[in-house]
């Protein structure tokens, strides 16, 4: 499987980028981090298609003129140009994306003063408890059950 | 011509009270709540004698499902008996109510679902297939709900619950039981003998299954009928609800559940594929086990209306256990205790309801050993209370006493399950006596020491005062009567047997 | 002893349940007069018989230790998650066709044609234009709207709402309006870049590059310029209205070019639009107005997004 | 070509129409709730071209599909769509279902959002209804994906669009959690891609077909159908990854929670299904033992959604659990992993999309009868106040318990009887029992309290807009339609599912 590795070893390093950005974004606190680690994540989706659309020896998909001025339109000269329209969507898809969740994590940071998740969730417990009081003094329990 | 006109007859004494019910939810068309209601049942009443009476026994198929589902109902004898007894006591409990609920508001809301209860009793009764009878059965279920809350205290809403919860459980029961008749089934209309794909359930070896399912379902709308492991939201449910409302809830849905199980029974399963299996002795037992339970709890119970609520759990069980006896005999007396059972229990209810409705003038009457002397005041009200007691006891001449009789001759011919149903019987039977006769002495006879000088002569109003005696009366003369009863039986519903 | 059982029992059910221990003597009432309604709380709730039930037990133990735990488990959890895919992933890659070997699945029928008739039905030299502009042309239109959404959802956020709430915070950043080297480095330089762009652009279909790329060069061109001409005089010829009318027209021609060559192109119709001949600037049809078309609505997006992160406004 | 040519070309002008009428909205004048008017037509035109779809491609008698290429170019190079029963019914649901939502709680909407907002919630709205559409009839995965993201980023922009702190920091979650959901979901495209080398989904399923049966790359097959299924779980709130459904459905304005639980999560699920039968095919899928992990996580949101709804406070918060248990009772027929199965669960995925938002509306009035108070408590007696919402209430409740005659019945029905042939028959009876009596045990407590006259409280008078009313009665006339007639619609759909694969 190693050896198999060494093969593949731009997919391996993708995946292994694609863990380290799925695990900040799922481990860090701070909004900004989770961001950035979505952005890695999908940095390494790119690189992933990008090592899946090379074919070793062949060059990018610009048409080239060979010497008597015609178009070489032979499939076996060009590596594949899937991958790289795939690439181009994807970055704009990551640019809107991020776009988005910066807009989100600033409106957050002027509500609670915090990037962190927890603290504004933290803080919005502690807003509703006195709210939650009034609630519970008017509420009967057997009507909730 | 005449085919339509029945159908039409047989669809409106279902569906008009349960939309004249609703109609009250809108802008008043009668100043006067009473009035209206008076009439509508009055109406309705009618309407469901007539069909009863008059309409056909074809199917009437509403709507379509699916190919082989249907919502559908059709009058045949079951339905046309039971449907007559419901109208019956009906008119009277709400004859009864309008004095009653004066003091209990909101009137609105619990006419609204009192007169669609009523419909959808109907509508169970004459449901013309299982997903008909599901359908009017977990209508009934919610209908009820607000009868059984309407004080909305504390104590009302926790009964709601665990009504709703043993109902609800009952019902996905009968659900699951559903699902596999629908499988299992040549089609899904009731028919007389059942609707079961015999030679399927024998080709894929699935007997024990399918009994397993039957005995399932079946404690499943026993749900409602008090039946032993889903009984014990009967006593608190019952006592808690305003009079009326317990003396339907006691004498009518708790007969929703056992048509139910005849149903299920009689013309799903077919009473020659239950004869003698597993099934039939567990539900025979299960319903001496819960006739033993409930009379022994009546008897401990102090509280008057939760004493009747108890009593109710065993004679409701009474008829489980004639039923199940899957003879003639058995279901002789099974009709028979329904008709008895309903009248005299909706008569006990609303003279303990009278009881307590007095009591709202000053002292406090929720228990039967203050009843003593109640006589001298309330001596029509004590009457109607001997009479029914009298009946449910089983002593002759009365409802009660055929009733058993057929019970206790059909039981012996099973061997010995029904010996020990006879023993059981005759032990449930002393101990009603004993639970509901002292009460009855001690009102009119209560002894050397009494002081008659306290006693105020309290007038009963009207309307009570008819429902009552209506209902008393009847206690006994389904007794006098029972041949009828029994011709019609004999008639219509025996060759379900075979 | 049954009526020990009974206390019992309907003390741990009332505990479990939370009504609080009731006192034995405490008779029920069925039909007490009905002035009091459910709502109103009931005296023995605050009685000294009342003690902490289960569910209330657990919800105060929640209250105190639920997010510490909550946030424990969740990140434990998380590296659990993480290190099962990345170990999936990488036996997965292990499995995977050979990297930049002829022969693999990818390299098929589909990639032959986009290469062998690519220049011939598209008419475009640079072969990943051609097929994101013309044989996969709906998902670059689904990925400009999707540009456009993510810009109307930025602009709700950062701009309508807070001109409604009026109490927008102070802006953080002032730029210096009177930088006179960065202002003639702009001056020689906006000229640059926007002519560079407009060639990014303009050779969408011949070289690496197009309507995306040339879009972004155009918008730091007008950063560059807010930058150091404060963002008021890029104000005074670039609304917030005109940047809304921009993108949106931009954005609707580009539909309605895409519409009308799928409109054709499903049913068999004539198009009226020729290839011309590769290589030449007025080739490859749609190509080019579909790249001016995408340059102006990613020129405007990106200064769009610049300006409401830096500025709150456009 | 089966159809005619106006039908051929319907799908392509339903999503066109959309994004055009998404576009074009920011230009308009912003004045008579033009915005809303605008939206609100083109779902009503779309809803019409849906039904005829329908009509024509059950009536051609020919092949009840086909493919429309985008562009010049037809399947393994160009994009395309592809329309049939399926697609079509779904498309038609989705969009009575949007413009039934938009009219029953226009009220409320008119009260939470500020009219500049307006504007930009209508272009959403129109953008996600474009994406829907688009989703729903795509026929290549990539495209899908594209459409997907635009999907998430409307609907977590319809959720910020309150502007609360709540609703803000419930969108950044749901952000969070779909952007998880959409890497998983593309690092699978690609994978499939690699092993198959093409992104249309019929040509995926035939090297797909010709992998399985040689046993060549089960393991990646595996890896990329599992995660793709779990992004589109994440997505559509399956249980252990439905945290974050409650917080954006119970803190977003009635009109967002509507759309969110009746469209959004749907169409993803539908995504989901067309992997399932489209791309992989039913026989792959038990191959890779996926049919069963989905029948189990199916299993426990129904029980766990309920469960959770149960200790809700906020009615709101109760129905975004419900919604959990819903998507479980989905999962549940395509865990059946047969035609019968899924169909079921197209099935269910209709009746859910018009019954939760008939449920939301049926809040939002309650709740502006009770002041606007979305506990449980305040709602008391509020039946009396505003009765068509009191009705939508009893009439959603009554469905998703399970009482015949209403749609929540249909739907369990046909999944009972799709399961029976199966070896789990005995779990999905039991699951699909247990949580219809879980889902009474919170449902009928909110009714009964909603119907409890409450005597503290002096009595108010509300004027229920004419508009409200007909929406509420055609919600209402729809469940019990459902409920009745679902006969001929589950046919239809069985036969979708079959021509789908």
């Amino acid at each position: 499987m190693f050896a198999k590795l060494v093969v593949n070893h731009y997919e391996a390093a993708a995946v292994i980028i694609f863990g380290i950005g799925l695990s900040n974004l799922l481990l860090q606190r701070n909004l900004i981090k989770k961001i950035i680690g979505l952005n890695i994540m999908n940095t390494s989706v790119y690189l992933f298609l990008a090592a899946k659309g090379y074919i070793s020896g062949r060059a990018a998909p610009l048409l080239i003129q060979d010497a008597a001025g015609n178009w070489i339109n032979d499939a076996s000269v060009y590596v594949n140009p899937v991958p790289s329209g795939l690439v181009l969507t994807g970055i704009v898809v990551s640019l809107s994306v991020t776009a988005f969740a910066l807009a989100l994590t600033l409106r957050l940071y002027e509500s609670y003063a915090t990037l962190n998740i927890d603290e504004a969730l933290l803080k919005m417990t502690r807003e509703q408890e006195a709210l939650e009081e009034n609630l519970l003094q008017e509420s009967d329990e057997d009507v909730l059950l | 011509m005449a085919s339509i006109a029945s159908n039409f007859l047989v669809l409106m004494s279902v569906l008009f009270p349960i939309i004249a019910g609703f109609a009250l939810f809108s802008r008043p068309i009668f100043e006067d709540r009473h009035v209206y209601v008076g009439f509508m049942t009055f109406i309705s009443a009618g309407i469901i004698f007539l069909a009863a009476f008059c309409a056909e026994s074809n199917l009437i198929v509403l709507c379509r499902v699916t190919q082989d589902l249907s919502i559908a109902f059709r009058m045949d004898a079951p339905a046309r008996a039971f449907s007559c007894l419901v109208a019956f006591v009906w008119v009277l409990v709400t004859l009864y109510s309008f004095e009653y609920l004066r003091r209990r508001p909101p009137v609105d809301r619990f006419y609204a679902f009192f007169l669609s209860t009523f419909g959808i009793l109907v509508g169970v009764a004459c449901a013309g297939n299982l997903l008909t009878l599901y359908l009017f059965y977990e209508l009934l279920t919610f209908m009820t709900l607000p009868l059984v809350m309407h004080s909305q205290q504390r104590e009302a809403i926790r009964a709601t619950v665990k009504y709703l919860l043993y109902s609800l459980i009952g019902a996905a029961l009968a659900l699951g039981g559903f699902f596999f008749f629908h499988v299992y089934g040549v089609s899904m209309e009731f028919t007389p003998g059942g609707f079961l794909d015999i030679a399927k359930i024998s080709s894929e070896n699935s007997r024990e299954m399918i009994l397993t399912v039957i005995f399932l379902t079946l404690l499943g709308f026993g749900a409602k009928a008090g039946l032993v492991p889903l009984h014990s939201w009967l006593p608190t449910a019952h006592p808690v609800a305003p009079t009326p409302a317990s003396a339907v809830l006691s004498g009518l849905i708790t007969k929703a559940g056992v048509i139910a199980m005849f149903r299920v029974v009689y013309y799903v399963a077919g009473a020659d594929f239950l004869r003698g299996t597993w099934v039939q002795t567990a539900l025979l037992y299960i319903a001496l086990l819960t006739i033993f339970t409930g009379s022994m709890m009546a008897f401990i119970e102090k509280h008057l209306k939760k004493r009747i609520a108890w009593s109710s759990v065993s004679q409701v069980s009474y008829v489980v256990f004639a039923m199940m006896l899957l003879t003639p005999d058995g279901i002789r007396g099974a009709v028979l205790q329904i008709a008895a059972h309903a009248v005299s229990k909706s008569c006990l209810f609303l003279s303990a309801g009278v009881v307590i409705y007095f009591a709202l003038m000053g002292a406090n009457y929720h228990y039967a050993d203050q009843l003593r002397g109640i006589g001298k005041e309330l001596p029509v009200t004590m009457t109607c209370f001997a009479l029914a007691s009298v009946s449910l006891i089983g002593l002759p001449i009365s409802g009660g006493f055929t009733a058993k009789w057929y019970m206790a001759s059909g039981a012996l011919e099973l061997g010995s399950v029904g010996i020990f149903g006879v023993v059981i019987l005759m032990i449930s039977a002393l101990l009603t006596a004993g639970y509901l006769l002292p009460i009855v002495t001690d009102a009119f006879f209560p002894g050397e020491d009494y002081d008659y000088t306290i006693v105020v002569p309290f007038h009963l109003p009207m309307n009570m005062r008819i429902a009552l005696l209506l209902l008393g009366a009847s206690a006994i003369l389904t007794g006098v009567f029972a041949g009828n009863i029994i011709d019609f039986v004999d008639a219509n519903m025996i060759p379900l047997l075979y | 002893m049954n009526e020990d059982l009974r206390i019992i029992w309907r003390n741990f059910f009332n505990w479990v349940m939370g009504n609080g221990a009731r006192p034995e003597n405490e008779e029920i009432i069925p039909e007490a007069p009905p002035d009091l309604p459910f709502t109103q709380k009931q005296e023995s709730r605050n009685s000294r018989f009342h003690e902490l039930t289960l569910r209330e037990r657990y919800s105060h133990w929640l209250e105190i230790h639920g997010l510490h735990l909550f946030s424990n488990v969740y990140s434990g959890m998380s590296v659990l998650i993480c290190v099962v895919i990345v170990l999936l992933l990488l036996v997965t890659v292990a499995e995977l066709p050979k990297f930049g070997s002829e022969n693999n699945p990818a390299n098929n029928e589909v990639m032959e044609r986009y290469i062998n008739s690519g220049g011939e039905e598209t008419g475009a030299k640079n072969i990943v234009s051609g097929m994101i502009l013309d044989y996969r042309a709906f998902d670059t239109f689904g990925e400009s709207a999707l540009l456009f959404t993510a810009a109307v959802s930025v602009l709700m956020l950062l701009a309508v709402s807070r001109r409604d709430s009026k109490n927008s915070p102070e802006r953080l950043h002032k730029f210096s309006q009177d930088d006179s080297i960065l202002r003639g480095v702009a001056l020689l330089s906006i000229p640059v870049i926007v002519l560079l762009g407009c060639v990014v652009i303009l050779n969408g279909h011949l070289k690496p590059g197009g309507g995306f790329s040339g879009g972004a060069i155009l918008s730091a061109a007008l950063i560059f310029a807010a930058n150091a001409y404060g963002f008021g005089s890029v104000h005074k010829f670039f609304s917030e209205r005109k940047f809304v009318i921009m993108i949106s027209s931009a954005l609707m021609i580009y539909a309605l070019l895409n519409a009308w060559s799928f409109f054709t192109g499903a049913n068999d119709f004539e198009a009226y639009i020729s290839k011309g001949a590769i290589g030449n600037i007025f080739s490859a049809g749609l190509i080019l107005p579909l790249n001016i078309c995408l340059s102006l609505i990613v020129a405007g997006i990106l200064y769009g997004f610049y300006a409401l992160f830096s500025e709150e406004e456009i | 070509m089966s159809v005619n040519i106006f039908a051929y070309n319907i799908p392509f002008i339903s999503i066109f129409l959309m994004m055009l009428a998404a576009i074009i909205t920011p230009i308009l004048p912003n004045r008579k709730r033009i915005p809303e008017k605008l939206s609100c037509a083109v779902v009503f035109v779309n809803v019409i071209l849906s039904a005829y779809l329908i009509y024509v491609l059950t009536n051609s008698g020919g092949s009840l599909t086909f493919n429309f290429a985008m562009g010049n170019f037809p399947a393994p190079w160009g994009n395309e769509l592809r329309a049939g029963p399926l697609e079509a019914i779904l498309s038609f649901a989705f969009c009575v279902s949007m413009l039934l939502s938009l009219m029953g709680n226009s009220d409320s909407t008119a009260e939470d959002i500020p009219e500049k907002r307006r504007v930009i919630f209508c272009v959403l709205v129109n953008l996600l209804t474009a994406s829907l559409l688009a989703l729903t009839y795509t026929n290549d995965i990539f495209t899908a994906y594209v459409f997907i993201e635009i999907n998430t980023i409307a609907a977590c922009a319809i959720v910020a669009v309150k502007e609360s702190p709540e609703s803000i920091r419930a969108a950044l979650r749901y952000m969070i959690m779909s952007s998880v959901g959409s890497g998983l979901l593309l690092i699978a495209i690609c994978l499939l891609y690699d092993l198959t080398g093409h992104l249309s989904m019929q040509n995926m399923n035939l090297v797909i077909k010709n992998l399985i049966a040689n046993r060549e790359y089960i393991m990646p097959l595996t890896v990329a159908l599992a995660l793709a299924t779990i992004g589109l779980a994440i997505k559509s709130a399956l249980y252990p990854f439905a945290s974050w459904l409650p917080d954006a459905h119970g803190n977003s304005t009635n009109v967002s929670s509507a759309i969110l639980s009746g469209l959004v999560l749907k169409g993803h699920i539908f995504l989901l299904i067309k992997i399932f039968v489209r791309v992989f095919g039913l026989e792959a899928i038990h191959d890779l033992r996926m049919d069963n992990i989905i029948f189990a996580l199916g299993i426990i949101a129904m029980i766990m959604g309920s469960v959770n709804a149960l200790s809700q406070v906020n009615v709101k918060r109760m129905i975004a659990w419900s919604s959990v248990a819903q998507v479980g009772y989905i999962f549940l027929g395509i865990g059946l992993n047969t035609n019968a199965g899924i169909a079921a669960a197209c099935l269910h995925i209709i009746v859910h999309a018009t019954v939760k938002p008939m449920l939301y509306a049926a809040v939002s009035g309650l709740s502006s009868a009770a002041g606007h108070s979305k506990s449980l408590h305040a709602l008391m007696g509020t039946f009396y106040v505003n009765r068509w919402a009191g009705l939508g209430l009893i009439a959603g409740a009554f469905s998703m318990m399970g009482i015949p005659a209403f749609a929540g019945f249909a739907s369990k029905l046909s999944l009972m009887l799709a399961s029976f042939d199966s070896p789990v028959m005995i779990f999905s009876l039991a699951a699909l029992v247990t949580s219809s009596v879980l889902n009474a045990l919170y449902y009928v407590p909110a009714v009964i309290v909603v119907l409890t006259h409450d005597k503290t409280k002096p009595k108010v008078h509300m004027n229920v807009s004419m508009i409200y009313k007909i929406s509420m009665g055609i919600f209402i006339a729809l469940t019990i339609y459902l409920g009745l007639f679902c006969v001929t619609l589950l046919r239809l759909l069985t036969r979708g599912v079959i021509v789908l694969g």
